[in-house]
C-alpha cells in the first residue's frame, strides 16, 4: 500500500483541559489512507480521550482536527461521522432491543448515506464479513460478548468510514477470537479504510500496526514503525515504569516490549 | 422505506379499518357518532403522542399543551372571522411553532426534567389562557362560530373530520414506522450517544419528532374547539388528560402502529365500564387500571408475547432488584 | 409594607419546605418521582383532624403517630409495588405512582369527604415593627423547619442516613458494598411519607383541608426541589422560602392571578438554563 | 351493517344502555350531572334538587298534559365535572334517550358548553346554576337561566350596603379566576362605581392559590371598607382566617357563596360573625307556590324530611327548574318543543323560589337579590326589606 502524500486525517496540536488536567497534551498526529496505526499508552494515558476529540464526542480545548484537507474541529458527532470517521466505544454500545441486522443498518443509513432498502442489503453484507448473519434477528442485548465486539465493528463498516477507530476492539476476547478479529482487520484495511488500533493487547498492535503511536500523560511519547517504537526505552518505562524496564534489559538482554 | 408482507398487511387493515369507520358515519345515530369522534380525538392524540413518547422514548408530558394550543390557536382564529379550515390550518401551524419552541429548550433535558418541564408547560399555559383576557377571554371563556346545519349533518361533519385527522395520524405513523426519521427516533430511545455516532443528527430528529407531535396534537385541538364552539382554560388544558394519553399508548403499546389505536379503544371501553359500575370509586378503579397496566403490559398488549408473560411470572418472584438490574439503570 | 410580604413568604416557604423534602429526597435518592407525594399530605391532615376531631386527643399526640402510620404505608408501598419496577423508564414509575395518587385520593375522599375541614386554633397573633405574624403560622413553620433540620442530621449521622446518602451518590458502589438497596429505597420512601404527613400536620392548622389540594402540593413539591436540587435536604429549606418569597413579590408585582404560575415559570427557566443542575451538581437524569 | 353497529355500541356503551325501556306516559327530562370530580359536591346538590321537584309532581299524580297525567322521570348521567364529557352526555340524551327536554349541567361554563347542542337539535334546556349574562348572550331560543343575572344581586347590595353604612366609600373586590366569580365580580365593580363607591383593589386570585397573606397585605394598606370576595368555599375560609391573622379590618365583609354553606361556619368558627352574603334564594324569603310545594318554607320542609338538611338556593334553583318545565308542558298542554319554548319565555311563573319570567333573552328578569348576614351563628335575610328578620351589624370580629 503506497502512502499518499496527503494525510486523510491530521491532527494539530490537539489539547483538552478537564478541570486544569491536560487529558490530552499537544498531541499531533498525520494518518494515511489505508495503513493501520495502533495507538498505545497506559492506562489514562489519554486515548480514549483522543477518540472522543476526533469523533467530536468531546471538544477540542486547543488545536485543529483536519479531515480530508477541511477542519472538522468543532463539528457535531454525527456530522463527523457521516463524513467518512468510524469508531467503536470501549464499552459496546448496541442499540439493545433492536436486532443485530437493525444495529447495522444503522450505521448503513446514516453515515453510509442509503436508503432503508440498500441500508439492509448493506447490513447483510456486513454481517457476513463479520459472520454474523447467522445472528441477524437476535436483540443485539442477547449476544455474547466476542459477538457484540463483532457487531461494533460491523456497525462501525456499514457507516462507509475512511477512517476507523477500534477503540479496545479485542479486550476480553479468547486467544482464537483474537485472531480472527485480526484477520477482519486487515481485510478492512485492504479496502483502503485508515484503522486506528487502541489496543491493551500488545500481540494485536504488533500483528496489525505498521505504525503505532504511544500516548503517555496525554502527550504523544513515542511515534513510529511498531517495532522500532516497542524497543523505545521511553515507551517501556512509560508502560511498565523503571524498575519493569530494567528488569527486562537485564532478562532479555534487549529491551523489547513483548506481547503482555 | 422497507415494505414487506406483514406491514403492507398492516396498513391494508388500518385503511380498511378507517374505511369503515368513514363508512359508519351513514348510519350511526348522533350520538353514536359523538363517542365515535371522542374515539377518533383520543386515538389521534395517542398516534401523535406515541412519535416521541413510544418511538423515541421520551416521557413527554405535554400533549394536553400541543391540544390546547392548537383549540385556542383555531378559536381564536375563528372568533376573528377566519374560516374553519384555514383556522384548523393555522392551528396546525402554531403548534408547530409552538412545539419548535418548547422542544428546542426542553429536548436538551433528559428523564425526569424533561417530563416535569413539559407538564410544568400545561400549568404554565392554562394560567395564561386564564390570565390573557384580551386574546382568550380569559375564564369567561372564548366564544366560536357555531358550525350551521342541521345536528346530523354537524355530527358527520365533526366525526368525519376528527376521523380524517386520527387517519392522517396514521399514516403519518406508518411512515415513521419504516422510513429513516422513524429509524433513527429508536436508535435516540435506545441510545443517544451511539445514535450519534452513527450519524444520526439526535437534536434535530428529536425536534422533528416534537413538532410532528405538535402539529397533530394542535390539529386535534382546533377541531374539537370548532366542535364545542366554547373554549375554557381548564377544559382546554386537562392536566388529567396530560397522563391519560401516555396510559392508553402504554396499554396498547409504545412504539407500534396500532398500539395507540387499541391503547385508546380499550382505555375508553374500561373507563365507561368503570365509571358506568362504579360511580363513586371510578378514579380510584382508574387508577388500578394504570398500576395494572404498568405490572402487566408495560410493553402494552402488541408488544406482549407468551415468552414475556413466563417471564414475568418468574421475575415477579424475587422482588429484589438485582444488582446488574441496578447497576444498569445508573448507567 | 415590604417586611410584611418578606415575613408572610418566609412563613409559607417553611411549610412549602416542609412539604417538599421528602419528596426531594425520594426523586434524589431512588430517581422516582412520587405522584402520590400530595394525597400523602392530604392524608396526613386528614389522620391529624381526624384524631383531634373525632378522637379528642391532642394535637401532639396525634401528630407523631399520624407520621408513623405514613411512614409504615410509605415503606409497604416501596417495599410491595415500587421496588419492583424501580430500574424500568421513568415514565414506568411517574404513570405508577400516577395510579396510586387516584386510588388513595378516591379513598380519602370516601372516607373523609370533599367537604373542606380544618383545626380551629387560636393562638393568637405577635406584632413586631408594624409586622404581624400568626402564632400558629410560626409554630407550624418552626415545627416543619425542625423536622426538616433533624432529617439532615440524621441524614449526616446516622448509620442509615449514610447507607441512604451512600446510595444516592452511588447505587451500584452501594450495593457491593453490602448495603441492602431494596430495604434503604423503602427506609428513603417511608421516611418521605413521614415527612409529608408532618408537613400535613402543620397544613391543618392552617389550611382548610380538602382531597383536591393533593396536586397543589405536588405543584410545590415540583418547584421546590428543581429550585433546592435533588435530594437535598437544606435545598429543600432554600427552595421553599425561596418560593415562598417569589410568590410573595409576584403577587405585588404581577398580580395575585399570577403568584401560582410564577413557581412554575421559575421551574422550568431553572431547568432549562441549568441543565446540569443548579447547585452545578451532575445528574438531572 | 346496523348489527355491527350495536354490537360496537353495546360493547363500548353497556353499561349506559342499560337504562329500562321507558313507558310512553312518562316524560324524559335528560340531566348532565358532576356527580364525581371537583364539582361533585355542588353536583349532588343539584341532583337532589331535581329529586324532590320529580317526586313531588310525580306525587301529586304527574303534568296533566292537556288532560292525560303524565309522569316526570329524570335521566342522568355523571358528566365527572369534563365539559368535553358533558357536550357528549347532552348528545347521548338527545339522541338515544330521545329526551324532550333538559337541565342543564353545573356552572356557566358547561351550560354554555352544552347550550350550544340544545341548539342544534331545538332541545329546550333550563338551567338551575349559570348566573352570568355571558352565558345567555349568545341569543340561544333554548336556553333559560332559573337564575337572576349577577347584576341584579350587585346593584341590590351596593343599594342596601349605601344606605345603612353611608361610610363605606372604599371597596376592594377579589374574586377566583373562573367563569362565574369573576362574572360576578366584574358586575360588582360597575355596580360599585355606578354608586359613586371608589373600587380600591380589584384583583383574580389563580384556582391553585394556597395562601392568601400577600394580596391581603396589599389590601390591608389600600384601607378599604367594603371587602368583597368570591371563590371557593375552602379559599373563603382561607381568606376569612388570614384577614384576621394580618388585623385586616373592614366594616363590611361579604363573601359569595361560601357564608351560605355550614362548612363555612365550620372552618372559621367566631370568624363567621357579621360576614355577610348575597343569594338569590333562601326559605325565610318567603314566596307562595300554588303548583308545588305552597311556599318556601313548605318546600324547605319537604327538603329537609328528605335529605337532613336546608336547601341553599343551589338546591331550591334546581328544584325550580325542573318546576317551571312542568308548568310550562301543563300550560302549553302539549311536550312539543316548540309549544313549550313559547310558554317558557312568555308565562311569569309564580314558585317557591319566588317568581320566574325567562322572557326572550331566556334569563330570568325577577329581582329577588337577597343580602344576608351571620348573625350569632345564624345566617339571617336583611334585604329587601318585607322579608328582613335583621338590621346589619358594622364591623367583623378582629379573632
Amino acid at each position: 500500500m503506497t502512502k499518499a502524500t496527503t494525510p486523510v486525517l491530521e491532527l494539530k496540536s490537539v489539547s483538552r483541559l478537564f478541570e486544569g488536567i491536560r487529558a490530552v497534551d499537544n498531541v499531533s498526529l498525520k494518518l494515511y489512507a489505508g495503513e493501520i496505526v495502533g495507538l498505545i499508552g497506559p492506562n489514562g494515558a489519554g486515548k480514549t480521550t483522543l477518540v472522543n476529540l476526533i469523533s467530536g464526542f468531546l471538544s477540542v480545548s486547543s488545536g485543529d482536527v483536519i479531515f480530508d484537507g477541511a477542519s472538522i474541529t468543532h463539528k457535531k458527532p454525527h456530522v463527523i461521522a457521516q463524513s467518512g470517521i468510524a469508531r467503536t466505544f470501549q464499552i459496546v454500545q448496541p442499540f439493545a432491543k433492536m436486532t443485530v441486522l437493525e444495529n447495522v443498518m444503522a450505521g448503513a443509513i446514516y453515515a453510509g448515506h442509503r436508503g432503508m432498502v440498500q441500508a439492509r442489503d448493506k447490513a447483510i453484507e456486513c454481517l457476513e464479513f463479520t459472520k454474523l448473519a447467522h445472528l441477524k434477528d437476535m436483540p443485539a442485548s442477547e449476544l455474547a460478548l466476542a459477538n457484540r465486539k463483532r457487531l461494533e465493528l460491523a456497525k462501525s463498516l456499514a457507516m462507509n468510514p475512511r477512517v476507523l477507530m477500534l477503540d479496545e476492539v479485542n479486550a476480553g476476547l479468547n486467544s482464537s477470537e483474537i485472531d480472527e478479529a485480526i484477520r477482519m482487520i486487515r481485510s478492512i484495511a485492504a479496502t483502503g479504510i485508515t484503522i486506528v488500533v487502541i489496543e491493551h493487547l500488545m500481540r494485536v498492535v504488533t500483528a496489525l500496526a505498521e505504525r503505532t503511536v504511544v500516548l503517555h500523560h496525554g502527550a504523544v511519547a513515542s511515534e513510529g514503525p511498531t517495532d522500532e517504537v516497542m524497543r523505545d526505552p521511553k515507551v517501556i518505562e512509560a508502560y511498565l515504569g523503571n524498575k519493569f524496564a530494567q528488569r527486562f534489559a537485564e532478562t532479555s538482554g534487549a529491551p523489547v516490549a513483548r506481547p503482555a | 422505506m422497507i415494505i414487506d408482507r406483514a406491514f403492507a398487511l398492516k396498513i391494508a387493515f388500518g385503511v380498511l379499518l378507517f374505511a369503515c369507520g368513514a363508512g359508519l358515519s351513514a348510519v350511526l345515530d348522533n350520538y353514536y357518532l359523538q363517542v365515535g369522534t371522542t374515539l377518533a380525538m383520543l386515538c389521534a392524540l395517542c398516534w401523535a403522542w406515541n412519535i416521541v413518547g413510544g418511538y423515541m422514548g421520551y416521557p413527554a408530558l405535554c400533549m394536553i399543551s400541543f391540544f390546547g394550543i392548537g383549540a385556542y390557536a383555531g378559536g381564536i382564529a375563528q372568533a376573528a372571522g377566519v374560516s374553519e379550515s384555514l383556522a384548523w390550518l393555522i392551528a396546525a401551524g402554531v403548534g408547530a411553532l409552538f412545539a419548535l419552541l418548547l422542544g428546542v429548550p426542553l429536548l436538551r433535558l433528559k428523564g425526569h426534567y424533561f417530563a416535569v418541564g413539559t407538564i410544568a408547560s400545561v400549568e404554565v399555559l392554562r394560567e395564561v389562557a386564564n390570565n390573557w383576557e384580551q386574546l382568550t377571554g380569559g375564564a369567561v371563556g372564548l366564544n366560536l362560530p357555531i358550525h350551521a346545519g342541521s345536528p346530523d349533518e354537524v355530527g358527520r361533519f365533526f366525526y368525519l373530520a376528527m376521523l380524517g385527522l386520527a387517519f392522517l395520524a396514521f399514516l403519518i405513523t406508518a411512515l415513521v414506522d419504516r422510513t429513516k426519521f422513524g429509524f433513527g427516533l429508536r436508535c435516540i430511545r435506545q441510545n443517544e450517544q451511539a445514535a450519534s455516532m452513527v450519524g444520526i443528527d439526535v437534536f434535530k430528529y428529536k425536534v422533528g419528532a416534537f413538532v410532528l407531535t405538535g402539529v397533530l396534537g394542535a390539529a386535534t385541538g382546533a377541531i374539537y374547539a370548532s366542535m364545542v364552539a366554547f373554549l375554557e382554560p381548564k377544559d382546554a388544558f386537562n392536566l388529567i388528560m396530560t397522563i391519560e394519553i401516555p396510559v392508553m399508548v402504554m396499554l396498547g403499546g409504545m412504539g407500534t402502529i396500532f398500539g395507540p389505536l387499541i391503547g385508546g379503544v380499550s382505555y375508553v371501553i374500561l373507563k365507561e365500564f368503570v365509571w358506568a359500575y362504579f360511580i363513586n370509586w371510578h378514579s380510584g378503579i382508574l387508577g388500578l387500571i394504570v398500576v395494572t397496566v404498568i405490572y402487566f403490559l408495560p410493553v402494552g398488549v402488541l408488544g406482549l408475547t407468551w415468552r414475556d408473560i413466563f417471564k414475568k411470572l418468574g421475575a415477579s418472584k424475587s422482588t429484589r432488584p438485582a444488582t446488574s438490574d441496578i447497576a444498569r439503570s445508573t448507567s | 409594607m415590604i417586611s410584611q410580604y418578606i415575613v408572610n413568604g418566609l412563613l409559607t416557604g417553611g411549610l412549602y419546605a416542609c412539604l417538599a423534602v421528602g419528596f426531594s429526597l425520594v426523586w434524589g435518592v431512588l430517581n422516582v418521582v412520587n405522584m402520590l407525594h400530595g394525597s400523602m399530605v392530604v392524608l396526613g391532615a386528614y389522620f391529624c383532624l381526624y384524631g383531634v376531631q373525632q378522637l379528642g386527643l391532642p394535637l401532639y399526640a396525634v401528630a407523631p403517630v399520624a407520621c408513623v402510620i405514613l411512614f409504615v404505608f410509605g415503606y409497604a408501598i416501596q417495599r410491595g409495588l415500587l421496588n419492583r419496577v424501580i430500574t424500568q423508564p421513568i415514565l414506568i414509575t411517574l404513570t405508577l405512582t400516577f395510579g396510586l395518587d387516584l386510588i388513595v385520593n378516591n379513598l380519602i375522599i370516601h372516607v373523609f369527604s370533599a367537604t373542606p375541614q380544618s383545626l380551629v386554633t387560636n393562638f393568637g397573633t405577635i406584632e413586631f415593627a408594624g409586622v404581624r405574624v400568626p402564632v400558629v403560622r410560626v409554630g407550624g413553620m418552626l415545627v416543619a423547619v425542625v423536622l426538616t433540620l433533624v432529617l439532615y442530621w440524621l441524614l449526616r449521622h446516622s448509620k442509615i442516613g449514610r447507607a441512604i446518602i451512600a446510595v444516592r451518590m452511588d447505587r451500584h458502589a452501594a450495593a457491593l458494598m453490602g448495603i441492602r438497596i431494596p430495604h434503604i429505597y423503602a427506609l428513603t420512601f417511608g421516611i418521605g411519607a413521614f415527612m409529608a404527613g408532618a408537613a400535613g400536620c402543620a397544613m391543618a392548622l392552617i389550611y382548610p383541608v380538602t382531597p383536591m389540594m393533593s396536586g397543589v402540593f405536588l405543584g410545590k413539591a415540583f418547584v421546590i426541589c428543581v429550585l433546592g436540587g435533588l435530594g437535598s435536604v437544606p435545598g429543600a429549606i432554600i427552595g421553599g422560602l425561596v418560593l415562598g418569597v417569589v410568590e410573595g413579590l409576584g403577587t405585588l408585582t404581577l398580580g395575585q392571578q399570577w403568584a401560582t404560575s410564577v413557581g412554575f415559570i421559575m421551574m422550568m427557566a431553572v431547568i432549562v438554563l441549568f441543565p446540569t443542575g443548579i447547585m452545578g451538581k451532575k445528574g438531572y437524569e | 351493517m346496523k348489527t355491527t353497529t350495536s354490537i360496537i355500541a353495546a360493547l363500548s356503551f353497556a353499561a349506559l344502555s342499560a337504562a329500562p325501556v321507558l313507558a310512553q306516559e312518562t316524560i324524559k327530562l335528560g340531566a348532565p350531572l358532576a356527580l364525581t370530580g371537583p364539582l361533585a359536591d355542588a353536583g349532588a346538590k343539584s341532583k337532589q334538587g331535581y329529586d324532590i321537584c320529580v317526586s313531588a309532581v310525580n306525587d301529586k299524580g304527574g303534568v296533566d298534559v292537556g288532560g292525560k297525567k303524565m309522569k316526570l322521570e329524570l335521566v342522568e348521567y355523571d358528566y365527572q365535572s369534563e365539559t368535553n364529557r358533558a357536550v357528549q352526555i347532552v348528545q347521548r340524551l338527545i339522541n338515544v334517550d330521545k329526551v324532550p327536554f333538559l337541565l342543564s349541567p353545573y356552572g356557566s361554563g358547561d351550560t354554555k358548553a352544552t347550550a350550544v347542542v340544545a341548539e342544534r337539535y331545538g332541545v329546550p334546556m333550563v338551567a338551575a346554576a349559570a348566573a352570568t349574562k355571558s352565558v345567555f348572550d349568545q341569543k340561544f331560543q333554548n336556553l333559560f337561566g332559573v337564575l337572576f343575572p349577577n347584576d341584579m344581586i350587585t346593584e341590590a347590595e351596593v343599594a342596601y350596603y349605601k344606605k345603612h353604612v353611608p361610610s363605606v366609600k372604599r371597596v376592594a373586590v377579589l374574586a377566583l379566576n373562573s367563569l362565574f366569580p369573576k362574572a360576578i365580580a366584574g358586575e360588582m365593580v360597575k355596580s360599585a362605581t355606578g354608586a359613586g363607591l371608589d373600587v380600591v383593589f380589584n384583583t383574580t386570585y389563580s384556582p391553585d392559590t394556597s395562601d392568601f397573606s400577600n394580596v391581603l397585605t396589599q389590601i390591608k394598606g389600600l384601607n378599604p371598607d367594603w371587602i368583597y370576595a368570591t371563590g371557593y368555599t375552602q379559599d373563603l375560609i382561607l381568606i376569612r382566617r388570614q384577614m384576621a391573622d394580618l388585623g385586616l379590618e373592614v366594616k363590611v365583609l361579604t363573601m359569595t357563596a361560601g357564608p351560605s354553606y355550614p362548612e363555612f361556619k365550620e372552618n372559621v368558627k367566631s370568624l363567621a360573625e357579621n360576614v355577610t352574603t348575597n343569594s338569590w334564594w333562601h326559605q325565610n324569603a318567603n314566596y307562595s307556590d300554588n303548583y308545588l310545594f305552597g311556599s318556601s318554607l313548605k318546600y324547605n320542609e319537604a327538603f329537609n324530611a328528605k335529605f337532613k338538611r336546608d336547601a341553599t338556593y343551589l338546591e331550591a334553583a334546581a328544584t325550580a327548574a325542573c318546576q317551571t318545565l312542568a308548568m310550562a308542558i301543563e300550560e302549553a298542554k302539549s311536550t312539543s318543543a316548540d309549544a313549550v319554548r313559547k310558554v317558557l319565555h312568555e308565562k311569569t311563573f309564580n314558585t317557591f323560589y319566588g317568581p320566574i319570567h325567562y322572557g326572550q333573552l331566556g334569563q330570568n328578569e325577577v329581582n329577588a337579590a337577597l343580602v344576608m348576614q351571620i348573625q350569632n351563628d345564624k345566617l339571617l335575610v336583611l334585604a329587601p326589606e318585607n322579608l328582613k328578620q335583621g338590621e346589619l351589624q358594622i364591623g367583623v370580629p378582629k379573632k
